[in-house]
């Protein structure tokens, strides 16, 4: 271990964090690279599946939630984004990677929104699931997406809420039918949501390494218990139930038990046969293809009014 | 028609348009050319759907039926709606996008300014409120016709032809009816001659700023919704925005 | 489950495809690439329709609800449709809608060829009135796919890349669920093994004539549509289908 | 005169059908290509309003109906255009000048169709229109016309008596909404309709010669008001009104009196002003181009089949 490496590790271990300007070893600044831009291409592509119903609305009220919840990602997105460039990295560039597949974004997105109640499932269950790990983020030992963590957090939590006081009301309020469609969405996106933790430990081989660096401060077993732990006593107050026989609290270890999750499917969606992989890449990759000549455009005019102002000066 | 029956008429026709044109941003989630212009449509969406909120629930009290302000927007059929046409033509690109703002935004900015003046307290209230959101939009907007009129040589064919394409629904809002004079009257609504005038001072010095071409100004200019005659648009709107109101009748959501 | 319930459900699955896809060929109207071309979609489409209007009877008398063949295609959310999730996906250019059509109508054609000896006399019936028009649907769309992959270089490639898009649709159909054993077991329902066989057959013979690649027989297929779930283009299609039947319910037309 | 002018006019005049074979003045073979080209297109062009609602019609009956309807009508184009092609004419050239705004279509269909009620109204009044002015021209001079014309007419008779089916089951089984929908219609179709038949005889410059080459067979007014008379009993047996407060029985002249046409309108759609003029040429427009490489293909494949056969014949 080099002298810098050394330091870098005793500011890690000592909670101090990283910051851009500060040495680092390569392989923690692509890890990190992976996973800020994974995050940030999740904000992206997950306003693909809430736009699917942003026009479908019920109500006014739901209506400009959803659109100021679309609005809070597409900032996530950018906030994210910005944190990932001052590890060098070009937002263009990892955009251009994430349509040429060799990025991913969060796999829940691959899964069709089909009823209301998605909404409110996304907002709960999914949301959920990403401040479980957020939360643990925003320790995590780089200062730049420590920082956007904790905003993005605050927001999340709001999301979250929102999402399920949408289900309650459903539940409380709504028809019968109503009813059925939060059952039906919580069973849809119950195993999908369990999956967004990743792989068991004994199958997610950088776990060891990001723990070392504290990137990563729980493994995806441990959060994925305090997930589940947490979300249950919701899901009962709510009247609904999960899609797991096995589902039951464990007195002895305080915990609930679960069923196994089918690894397969997990495995199909992130090689891309998700119902809707193709799908999502291809709008994102379409707005972009479609917007260059705006983008050009908006640059071409920025030089100019430059190019004026330089000529005014002088 | 009593005072009460116009004004019902004249707060529908500014709330329907800011949820038609609301209705369309939507539409472009996730397909926007930028991520700061998902974040900017949505936003300018919400304004706009939130002003709609605002007017509709102003609408019901008027008609004192009972109806609440979701029941106004999401239960009417294409010819209770007093949209502008402007407002229900299609997205197409992004130029034709922010031509479509654009001359709303305009027609926006100085009908809301002049309402602030409104004898009507909640008229006047409704439109100050939405004046600070919509001086953004305009400034958005122009910005807009700017950057793609003076961008490239693409971008400003694609500016001018989406101008071109959209301006024979720009005239409309201009062309005042027996509800628009009553109001006037009344000293409730604008002066629409006035509005014109502001309007087109702001598009022609926009225009060519953007180093575009002003269309005729007297060119033929489509007309109807204020009679709820709409185009072929509308009804598609309709039937997606309303879906789950009319599949789940009297639901609480 | 009864067999009365799983003939309905396995009824309801025959009419909603030819419902949907008849749906997604009216969209066409207009747009065709030659007038000849708008006759024959116009054509197999009312054809489809037709079908689709023999198995909704059937299957509303089968739930003995008092309900009509209108109210079943029109008054159901997306998750109570049965269609393959193959018919639900969009038009796309000429070569994705005869892809679309061809796998479509090669299934058809076996499945309502086998049915013609179902045990039940009424599926056996439709399914022998329906055969004469889907022997001619399946004549016509394998042209198109011999016309377009053997044309000119252009549309060999829109011709392949429209297969290789919607080949992930193709085998839900082929995959039985308890409906279909049951159904086969009471020799009501037809042998999939035995259509998947005839269906990939006739679809390699067709590509390989047409001079196209034929995509991995063994590929990751979606499916859902046998548990009502479906893509999210569903929800769209019968916002717009359904909406007089729920803008206006319990009208006459 | 020419010897063989003289000729032709006396075949006319002895009521003797010209063919495709036979002399014709310039003029006579012009103005009919115009015609039926004319004719042809509005077929076409007429598909687009009611295109507009197959996709929403209320019951498989009357979608049923309506595809079938229109796809008659894309028959009656085909069928037009042939009877063109007969003097000389090329559908594409024919179909390029449409798009290039050089031949017009019926101005009719320059109107949206806004509710359901529409699709009765365009088949009861439109078609009624058009079947008046294609009864007449069942008699017309040039023979593949005439004979287009007769089969064109039976179709056209049995899609008018749907069409007033469709009004009558609204307007005597239907709900207020409903009623209100038919007579919505009726209000937005009537001057339309009768703006069909044309100008007023003092303005048709062409009518004249028309008529004396029997392309005519009677003139705008007397046709305008042979509608109005058969339509008016059937408009009081749907218990509706039209917009027209001049509109009475006039016992003396044993016609209905009728208010003055607004005949700015009338040229305003002419002149591409109305309100769907520029979307119904680009989306036939759009059609045929984004159709190109579908009908090259096939164009292709077709020579390819016969150099085949050749080949296996040789």
């Amino acid at each position: 271990m080099s002298a810098e490496e050394r330091a870098f590790q005793e500011k890690i271990d000592a909670e101090i964090k990283i910051e851009a300007k500060n040495w680092m070893p390569e392989a923690y600044r692509r890890t990190l690279i992976r996973q800020i831009s994974q995050h940030a291409h999740s904000e992206i592509v997950g306003m693909l599946p809430e736009g699917n119903w942003v026009t479908r609305a019920p109500t006014f009220k739901r209506k400009l939630q959803l659109m100021a919840k679309i609005q809070d990602e597409a900032g996530h997105g950018l906030y994210l984004y910005s944190a990932m460039e001052t590890l060098g990295a070009d937002r263009d560039d990892e955009i251009e990677r994430l349509h040429r597949g060799e990025v991913k974004y969060s796999s829940i997105f691959n899964y069709p929104t089909l009823n209301w109640a998605d909404m409110g499932t996304i907002g709960w269950l999914v949301d959920g699931a990403a401040i479980v790990n957020q939360v643990a983020l925003q320790r995590t030992s780089y200062g730049p997406y420590s920082r956007a963590m904790i905003r993005i957090c605050k927001e999340e939590s709001f999301h979250q809420r929102q999402g399920y006081e949408i289900l309650l009301t459903m539940m409380r309020e709504g028809t019968d039918e109503q009813k059925a469609m939060v059952q039906d969405s919580i069973n849809r996106f119950w195993w999908p949501s369990l999956m967004m933790f990743g792989p068991h430990d004994s199958d997610s081989p950088h776990t060891g390494q990001s723990m070392a660096w504290k990137i990563k401060r729980h493994t995806n077993d441990e959060l994925r218990q305090r997930f589940i732990d947490q979300t249950i006593p919701q899901l009962e107050f709510l009247g609904c139930t999960v899609p797991d026989p096995d589902l039951k609290w464990n007195e002895a270890r305080g915990h609930y038990d679960f069923g196994e999750i089918q690894w397969e499917e997990f495995y199909q969606v992130l090689k891309g046969n998700g119902p809707c992989n193709r799908e999502r890449l291809r709008t994102r990759k379409n707005a972009l293809d479609e917007g260059a000549w705006v983008r050009e455009a908006a640059m071409v005019y920025a030089k100019k009014q430059q190019q004026k102002q330089q000529q005014n000066a002088a | 028609m009593t005072n009460q029956e116009a004004l019902t008429d004249y707060v529908l026709r500014l709330g329907d348009s800011a949820l038609i044109l609301g209705q369309r941003l939507c539409e472009w989630c996730g397909r926007a050319p930028a991520v700061e212009e998902e974040m900017a449509l949505m936003n300018v969406g919400l304004d706009l759907i939130g002003q709609a909120r605002n007017w509709m629930e102003y609408a019901v009290e008027l008609q004192g039926q009972g109806q609440d302000a979701d029941q106004l927007a999401f239960t009417r059929d294409a010819h209770q709606y007093r949209n502008l046409l402007l407002v229900e033509q299609p997205n197409g690109n992004y130029a034709d996008t922010c031509a479509r703002q654009y001359f709303y935004d305009a027609w926006h900015y100085f009908t809301l300014k002049a309402l602030c003046d409104s004898s009507d307290a909640r008229v006047a209230e409704i439109a100050a409120k939405g004046l600070k959101e919509v001086t953004y939009h305009l400034r958005r907007s122009s910005e807009w016709i700017k950057r793609l009129g003076d961008g490239t040589e693409q971008s400003h064919a694609k500016m001018q032809a989406a101008i071109d394409e959209i301006w024979t629904y720009t005239g409309e809002a201009f062309i005042a009816d027996a509800v628009d004079e009553q109001m006037q009257a009344a000293g409730i609504g604008v002066d629409l001659a006035l509005i014109h005038e502001q309007w087109r001072a702001h598009v022609e010095a926009t225009l060519q700023e953007a180093t575009l071409t002003c269309p005729d100004m007297q060119a033929y200019m489509q007309q109807g919704s204020k009679q709820g005659i709409h185009t072929e648009r509308l009804g598609f709107i309709l039937a997606e925005m309303q879906f789950l109101q009319r599949a789940y009748p009297h639901s609480t959501w």
